[in-house]
């Protein structure tokens, strides 16, 4: 009538040079509330350019909820509360008045479920740049093609460019969303869960992608895979009940958690 | 059987019936109530919008006599009227002019036969905004040179020297009513009438539409006339005998020419002898129609019709 | 190489946050319009009518003299008349959407059907007159009755029903059926017992609100001819009657200006009754939204 | 506990199976879909008691005016002593005026009400909102032609004495007013159904809400837009007593709109209300109009129908 | 990369009898297509009376199908053709002309998520005896009682009898639905995961309760958590693809299956 499960998730090599770089966030005593639930907790991160952070948890930690907060996509929600703050490149983001709207050009984000809109792939390629003003067309074309190199997919699109994204595969929409990030140039790329909705191969083909963007761009990765967590990032921070429990190089995380309840988690035991 | 009883007594009190319509209603519900009991049945009627307030007036002070018996009264307009009268589907039918040949003969080829009941005058009144301040009045000749269709559009100036040079905005009765057909028949003697005139069944149209502009001329029922006398101007005709104004003397009197005219209420025979209700109703009828039509703005017939009326009816009972 | 100036993308996102406040203000505007004319019609036809409206308003018939006028005749007329409505098309309405959703199989017929429904709510209400009037008052002979009326209306509003029946009925969830027909039940039984009795407030809402749409209607009445000068209440759904739309229309066509007032007194009743009914319709929707 | 105790009274299979009349069930199981059917076909009924009622006596009309005149005619005079005549055109020149106009009015408003309400209002003001506006929308149309009367009609003469006491303008306004609800919420809904997840696509880009509503929702939700707005005008050529009560009785052929004119339905409310000489060419020619009417209707509703399963954005 | 996960479930002590019991229903040959869809291949299963038979098998794989079927509610979808017989209590049920409304006042069922009708709770279990003709309400009364107390919910309910059944938790809800079923006497209850919707102590009641049940009725219960296969069913089934892949004591497949795609099923390596 007992089950016992014991894992083994192997990280691969990394190279390690964390400790040398920037913070691009640094979330402190970070609260959150939907209207009385209280949905994180003093969340205390510094989250470093040009690393790969995941952040793992049981499902309904707040995963979601604290990378939405990082670009205030929270905001779209009107029972939200927060308080205490994130820091993006010195300027606290949740103060009154931060124009949120700006600070999404510098932060992209890859939702769970592939979301083109129900364009054309060029046009959601150069939606982003449009409404920042961009409307010369020769530089659009530059940005469109730029972009989809960029998310590994313009070989697959590129004679098909003005067809709706909605007759590509789930794989490829998640690599168009990824490209649609792009084509604004950011700095910080949200991903939660990008690949849950995705077949095996495309999850393959969007984890090189994930490693390849790494050199340009910093990225915080929602998963519940914690395979994938180990195969792609450098930082792990492991969520329980709206609360950071761990946070620490991914190979420490997955190999000798200082924490009870991590190891609990990464060895299968709940969630 | 008990409409005749009624008739006498009725014929007693019709001498010396008052203008006001209260005691009359006193009067006339004594009497009925008294010796007849309550009636039951249905009568149906339709026809003529200028009849229309005649004949809600009689229908109201009746239904106050006779609760019990169900009069209702459709507002179609004389053709339409008698559209219905012809199928069968009425018993009596209001006309604001005498029935047509064609309307006859139709009659008769559905077999059924009629009497035609006189219910007061009217005087087609011509009226025309209260801000036009030109017309003082019109010739049957100047009336007819306006109406009829020249192909062209007629202007003020167009009529009499030194009017202004406006078009012309025509309002008149729909050409299903009588109103129509009789103004069709003194004035535009079977031409055309222009086509840019706003034909309305509904009589409120054409008061509000001659009241909206300074250039509009309508014409219409004297009740609708009266009822708006405030806002609007009549023009007085001149037949070759000086400009008259339609007053309840000069239709009466039938001075006021050629727009006088009686209106009716034709009555189904048979639904007279068959039907109790619709004879007690069409002797209440002929017995008010005098004092309802004065009350609400038309003209008496002088007596004598009225009693021809009540004998003919009298005698299909 | 950058294309994306984040500084310039900085600048120009006050502008664009402006535009988008300047927007969403005409956007309210425009919804506030529809609001401001509902107020400024209500406010209008109150201050116009209430003078007329007094017990006796709702006691006496129809008269000559504007105030002794009522509307007792039009009132009873109209609720008759619904009376004749609401069975005839629930019943039609519901058989219907009961065979749509419950029995048509996929077939070119119930696709016709579908189609023709959709197209019918989209006829004129006029053109259901002259369908009654032809069809109903004159080669049905059934004149100008209650009868004839409410079956035009009947009709006029059957596709509605249908529809909010059809939406009702799909609503229940497959697992009561499922739970119904392990137990034995026959279709039919299911579908009497289970589907309809978790359907009927969803299609109670669809019908008030299709009913309230008939009461106010006026144009089949006026095609149909029925009469305004009655002083009587109907005794059969043979008896000719009048409405109280009719009666308003009526009373907005007389030339004296005392009557349009009486006619706003008759439009507070009408308007009157749509908001009860309305409001029953909203209030059954939300006490039985969500049950499952 | 146990259910089958040897001195139970109850065995409720047995009672079953003496209970249980299959026969009688089974009837009623196979009567049912055809006693239904037979009712769903009285849709059907009504449709061709709709087209009979129209194609005989539009036929009886077309023995007596040329079809040609009727439909290609500048002139709509029925009532001439002489030569009465038939074209239709002045009458639907007055209901396209009407209907213009409510369209002018009703689309802005109707389609920046639905953005405000699927948008930018919060589900409190949403909540109040819609059901007012259903009550707009249920508003009696005698009683707004009363309103378009008595009070448009009135401000637009003090604007401008242009403005006969019979227009299309004031109608027309009115006619939109009553269509925009119509629009607001058919369009509300196809935004709604618009996925969230495109909007936090585009929020994540650093739109704004309005570059959202414009440039992700409405062109997703075009076609569910675009076909309520053919619906709206489908209502706005089919209105009866709007027209009737305050744009006139003047059929005429030309684009004037501050004049009487004369719209299909009102033509039929102005003959059945008293000029209906039942076997006259003018009784025949209202069924006649009747049915351009419903031909035109008929085409903007299967318009909306093709719109609304063509244009059906994937996503 | 990899995960190692080895299983214990452990099956509690039962009686084993089976072999002198007699047959309720046997499959033989059993197809079923949606469509083209081939559902059930080939099922071959024989099911002992007054037994708890469970069936497991990773998703998709036809346990519902197969259940449906028993009772012919396959039949409310119009797509789906099968061959071959299921005989029950010696006459085949697929046969035409079969009637299936009376098969079903003899197999009652339960469903995945609780579904009582929008009703009383008195008119939910009195439904069966009523559509079957029972109308006097002493004997439905008695019924109502007996059934309530059956599903062991009595002391809870007995007081609210007139309540709507969706006032009730979802687990009494359940039971409600168990009651229901027992309403008429059935002689087998099919069960589709009717705990996977309820919290653990609602399941556990449950659990217990088609232990109690098992005494008067043959119960098939499909479910994917094997822990409740092992703790309450006599015979397992494991289901694969619409194949049976093994069918046996529970404790034999629990413990040494013969087949190695069972023994990797329960070891948790794929589903
Ligand atoms: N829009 C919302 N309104 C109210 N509560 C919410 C909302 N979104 C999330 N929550 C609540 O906040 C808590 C955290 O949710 P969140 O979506 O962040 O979890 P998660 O870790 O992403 O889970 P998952 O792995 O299922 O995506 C949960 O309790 C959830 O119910
Ligand atoms: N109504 C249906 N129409 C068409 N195909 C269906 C239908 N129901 C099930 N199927 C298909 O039949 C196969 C077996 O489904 P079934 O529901 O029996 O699986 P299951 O073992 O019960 O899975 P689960 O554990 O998810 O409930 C699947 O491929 C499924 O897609
Ligand atoms: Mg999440
Ligand atoms: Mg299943
Ligand atoms: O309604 P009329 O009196 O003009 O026929």
């Amino acid at each position: 009538m007992t089950t016992t499960v014991k894992p083994k998730i192997q990280v691969p090599e990394k190279k390690k040079e964390s400790a040398s770089r920037g913070s691009v966030y640094q979330s402190n005593q970070l609260n959150l509330w939907y209207d009385t639930n209280h949905a994180l907790k003093n969340i205390d991160l510094d989250i470093k350019e040009n690393e790969v952070t995941a952040i793992i948890g049981p499902s309904g930690c707040g995963k979601s909820t604290y990378i939405k907060t990082l670009n205030r996509m929270t905001e779209t929600i009107p029972s939200v509360k927060t308080s205490g703050e994130i820091i993006y490149r010195g300027k606290n983001i949740l103060e009154k008045g931060y124009k949120f709207e700006e600070l999404r050009t510098k932060v992209g984000m890859v939702f769970q479920k592939p979301n083109p809109f129900p364009k054309s792939i060029y046009e959601n390629i150069a939606y982003g740049p449009r409404i920042h003003g961009i409307k010369n067309k020769k530089i659009l074309d530059q940005i469109v093609e730029k972009s989809l190199r960029g998310a590994a997919i313009w070989d697959e699109v590129k004679d098909r460019l003005n067809e709706n994204a909605y007759s590509l595969s789930g794989g490829q929409q998640q690599r168009i969303c990824i490209a649609r990030c792009l084509a604004i140039e950011p700095d910080v790329i949200l991903m939660d869960e990008p690949t849950s909705a995705l077949d095996p191969i495309s999850t393959l083909k969007v984890e090189e992608l994930v490693q390849e963007l790494k050199k340009e761009y910093s990225i915080i990765i929602v998963t519940h895979n914690m395979q994938q967590a180990a195969r792609i990032s450098d930082k792990t921070a492991f969520f329980l009940n709206g609360e950071v429990i761990e946070f620490d190089e991914t190979d420490k995380i997955f190999s000798n958690p200082s924490d009870k309840r991590t190891e609990d988690y990464i060895s299968g035991r709940f969630g | 059987a008990c409409g005749g009883e009624e008739e006498e007594a009725s014929n007693g009190t019709d001498g010396d019936a008052t203008d006001a319509e209260t005691s009359e209603n006193e009067d006339a519900a004594s009497d009925t109530s008294s010796e007849d009991g309550e009636l039951e049945g249905q009568v149906t009627g339709d026809g003529s919008s200028t009849v229309a307030p005649i004949m809600e007036a009689i229908v109201e002070e009746y239904a106050a006599v006779q609760p019990e018996v169900q009069v209702s009264s459709g507002v179609s307009g004389t053709g339409g009227g008698f559209e219905k009268f012809i199928a069968g589907e009425t018993a009596f039918s209001n006309a604001s002019r005498p029935i047509k040949e064609e309307e006859a003969a139709a009659l008769e080829e559905a077999g059924i036969e009629y009497t035609e009941v006189e219910l007061g005058f009217d005087g087609l009144s011509v009226v025309v905004s209260q801000e036009n301040d030109w017309v003082d009045h019109l010739t049957v000749e100047e009336l007819k040179a306006m109406w009829v269709e020249s192909g062209e559009e007629k202007t003020w100036a167009d009529i009499r020297e030194g009017w202004p040079e406006e078009p012309i905005e025509f309002y008149s009765p729909g050409t299903d009513s009588g109103t129509y057909d009789y103004f069709n028949e003194v004035i535009l003697e079977e031409e055309d009438i222009v086509r840019s005139a706003t034909l309305s069944e509904d009589d409120n149209v054409l008061v509000q539409g001659v009241l909206g502009s300074p250039n509009a001329i309508g014409y219409f029922g004297y009740a609708y006339y009266l009822e708006n006398q405030d806002t609007l101007k009549v023009v007085p005709i001149d037949n070759g005998e000086g400009p008259v104004e339609p007053t309840n003397e000069t239709i009466e009197s039938g001075e006021y020419a050629p727009l006088s005219r009686p209106l009716f209420t034709y009555v189904k025979n048979s639904s007279i002898s068959e039907n109790a209700a619709a004879a007690d109703f069409i002797t209440f009828a002929i017995e008010n129609a005098g004092d309802l039509a004065e009350a609400v703005g038309y003209v008496r017939a002088p007596q004598e019709l009225y009693d021809e009326d009540m004998e003919t009816i009298e005698s299909l009972k | 190489m950058n294309y994306i100036d984040h500084e310039s993308v900085a600048k120009k996102t006050n502008s664009r946050l402006l535009k988008n406040k300047v927007l969403k203000s005409i956007f309210l505007a425009a919804t506030m319009f529809g609001l401001i004319v509902l107020a400024i019609l209500l406010y209008r036809i109150v201050t116009q009518g209430s003078e007329y409206l007094s017990l006796e308003f709702f006691t006496s018939f129809a008269s000559r003299i504007p105030e002794n006028s009522g509307i007792k005749a039009a009132i009873l007329g109209s609720i008759y008349l619904m009376l004749v409505v609401a069975p005839i098309s629930m019943f039609l309405g519901v058989g219907t959407a009961v065979y749509l959703e419950e029995y048509a199989k996929k077939n070119k017929l119930t696709n016709f059907i579908r189609i023709n429904i959709s197209n019918l709510a989209g006829v004129p209400s006029v053109v259901f007159g002259l369908l009654g009037l032809t069809i109903f008052a004159r080669f049905f002979g059934l004149g100008i009755s209650i009868l004839a009326a409410g079956l035009t209306m009947s009709l006029l509003i059957l596709p509605i029903i249908i529809v909010a029946a059809q939406e009702a009925i799909r609503s229940v969830p497959k697992e009561l059926r499922d739970a119904s027909y392990a137990m034995g039940a026959t279709k039919w039984q299911t579908i009497l017992r289970i589907v309809l009795p978790a359907a009927i407030p969803g299609i109670l809402t669809g019908s008030i609100l299709a009913l309230s749409r008939a009461i106010g209607e006026t144009a089949p009445l006026v095609v149909l001819g029925i009469p305004t000068i009655l002083m009587f209440t109907p005794d059969s759904i043979l008896s000719t009657f009048t409405a109280l739309p009719m009666q308003i229309f009526d009373w907005t066509k007389r030339p004296q200006v005392a009557f349009h007032d009486v006619a706003a007194a008759g439009i507070i009743v009408l308007m009157t009754l749509l908001i009860i009914m309305n409001s029953i319709a909203v209030f059954i929707r939300n006490k039985y939204q969500k049950r499952y | 506990m146990s259910m089958k105790e040897p001195n139970s009274t109850l065995n409720v299979q047995e009672l079953i199976a003496q209970k249980s009349n299959r026969g009688l069930l089974s009837f009623v199981e196979k009567l049912m879909p055809k006693l239904l059917l037979a009712i769903a076909i009285v849709s059907v009924l009504t449709t061709l008691g709709i087209l009979a009622t129209l194609v005989v006596e539009t036929y009886i009309f077309f023995t007596r005016v040329p079809f040609w005149e009727f439909i290609t005619g500048t002139e709509w005079y029925p009532f001439a002593n002489s030569t009465p005549t038939f074209g239709v055109l002045p009458l639907v020149i007055g209901t396209l005026k009407i209907t213009g106009i409510a369209v002018l009015v009703a689309v802005p408003l109707g389609i920046a009400t639905a953005i405000y309400l699927s948008e930018y209002a919060s589900h409190r003001a949403r909540k109040v909102i819609k059901p007012i506006l259903e009550v707009l929308a249920g508003v009696p149309t005698i009683v707004y032609g009363f309103f378009a009367l008595t009070f448009v009609t009135p401000i637009l003469r003090s604007i401008s004495p242009e403005v006969s006491i019979f227009n299309a303008i004031s109608p027309g306004i009115v006619v939109g007013i009553m269509i925009i609800p119509m629009i607001a919420s058919l369009s509300e809904d196809a935004m709604n159904s618009v996925p969230n997840s495109m909007r936090d696509g585009a929020y994540a880009l650093g739109s704004t809400k309005l570059e959202v509503a414009i440039k992700i929702v409405l062109p997703a939700a075009i076609s569910g837009i675009v076909a309520s707005t053919v619906l709206a005008i489908s209502r706005a050529i089919g209105e009866t007593m709007i027209v009737a009560v305050a744009a006139g009785s003047t059929p005429r052929f030309d684009g004037d709109l501050t004049g009487s004119i004369q719209t299909m339905t009102a033509y039929i409310v102005q003959v059945t209300t008293g000029d209906a000489g039942y076997g006259t060419t003018i009784y025949y020619s209202i069924y006649a109009v009747g049915f351009t009417l419903f031909i035109f209707t008929l085409i903007m509703n299967m318009l909306a129908q093709y719109i609304s399963k063509r244009f059906r954005e994937e996503y």
